[in-house]
């Protein structure tokens, strides 16, 4: 499946980019976190990752869908 | 009414004060958040900050939109400020109008706290000796 | 610092917001009270306010000294308005920074409920069939 | 004894005036209470009457001096 995997902050300089083309066998977030926390340990090492997919928090068992844009959210902070 | 605005500018306590007056409100507050100078008593030089700004939007809509239903608001104003900030620049003022104060102060409250925990905003602390992503880790 | 005022010009919320910002501080509580068009449902015209002064500054300190000794409050600004005042016009502004955000909160709560307890300030309501010391009688 | 009463608020409305030279026979803040809501019974309307000396609140035991400033306190309104 094709998705766009966007990232900020702390996850943005964990990943190779901004914005990033990725070509996976995923279903979920799920699928996906576990994929993402296999290529790129340090994600693991985080207090928490969530996903948004169309500007909303998705929850693990969320079905990505061909050409989704998926952002990683690292811990927020602001204020 | 609801104004939410994300902002590279330095912000202004009283045009966010000016936009929830309203002749019916007896109570408005105003939380202003700003730039420490220390954290776990090391020296901050400056703070980045970034935004997934469309979605830090909506977050920031739904938790006026919570505000306008719980607490009976008036009219709510959040500026959250991006970029570079400097020691006791300020990052965020949330200003609330309401009938009378009690509710004002509650709304106020529950707006900072949840804007920590929801909105997709991320802060970088600058040292002397590096820099670290606030919250990142555990 | 502590900086109490009763003023007759119009309040600003930036000029207390600034007075207490502190390079330690990541919190900064401002209630501002506002002129409100009606009472029980009649509509006011405008209030008009008279203080005695010199002990109202003082029971304002009174006030100050506890938030500094309960919250750890850095920095405390009051300014009360007196003379004559249109509707939605600011009657005060409560301003106090601390370290964390919540001590602010509950800080600002306290002397805007104190204030209105025992700080010698009277308004009157003016209306279009009369006017009325507001609390006076039971 | 000689008092200065300064009212304000209704009190200034119910009162002669602001400021008002008093000669009275009274020892205690709760004598003066009695005396003013005997000669301003308007007084006794009010939800409460508080005293100040010297810029303090008084309580009803406070004993006066010959000269004193008695300021006449009606419920404030602040904020």
């Amino acid at each position: 499946m094709k998705l766009t995997l966007i990232s900020y902050g702390i996850a943005r300089d964990i990943l190779p980019a901004h914005k990033h083309a990725l070509d996976i066998e995923v279903n979920t977030i799920e699928d996906l976190k576990t994929s993402l926390c296999k290529d790129y340990p340090e994600l693991k090492n985080l207090q928490s990752i969530s996903f948004a997919v169309n500007e909303e928090y998705r929850d693990d068992a969320f079905i990505l869908s061909e050409n989704d844009e998926v952002v990683i959210i690292p811990p927020v902070a602001g204020g | 009414m609801i104004e939410i605005k994300i902002l590279s500018e330095p912000l202004l306590v009283d045009a966010c004060s000016k936009k929830v007056q309203d002749p019916a409100a007896g109570g408005i507050n105003i939380f202003v958040g700003t730039v420490r100078n220390q954290t776990k008593g090391k020296a901050v030089l400056r703070l980045e900050f970034e935004a997934y700004e469309s979605m830090a939007i909506s977050e920031m809509n739904k938790i006026a939109n919570t505000m306008q239903e719980k607490w009976d608001c008036f009219h709510i104003c959040i500026h959250h400020r991006v970029g570079v900030l400097n020691i006791q620049d300020i990052a965020v003022v949330i200003a609330v109008s309401c009938a009378h104060r009690k509710a004002s102060f509650e709304a106020c409250q529950y707006a900072i706290d949840t804007l920590k925990q929801t909105v997709p905003i991320w802060k970088k602390e600058i040292f002397e000796d590096g820099e670290e992503w606030v919250s990142a880790h555990p």
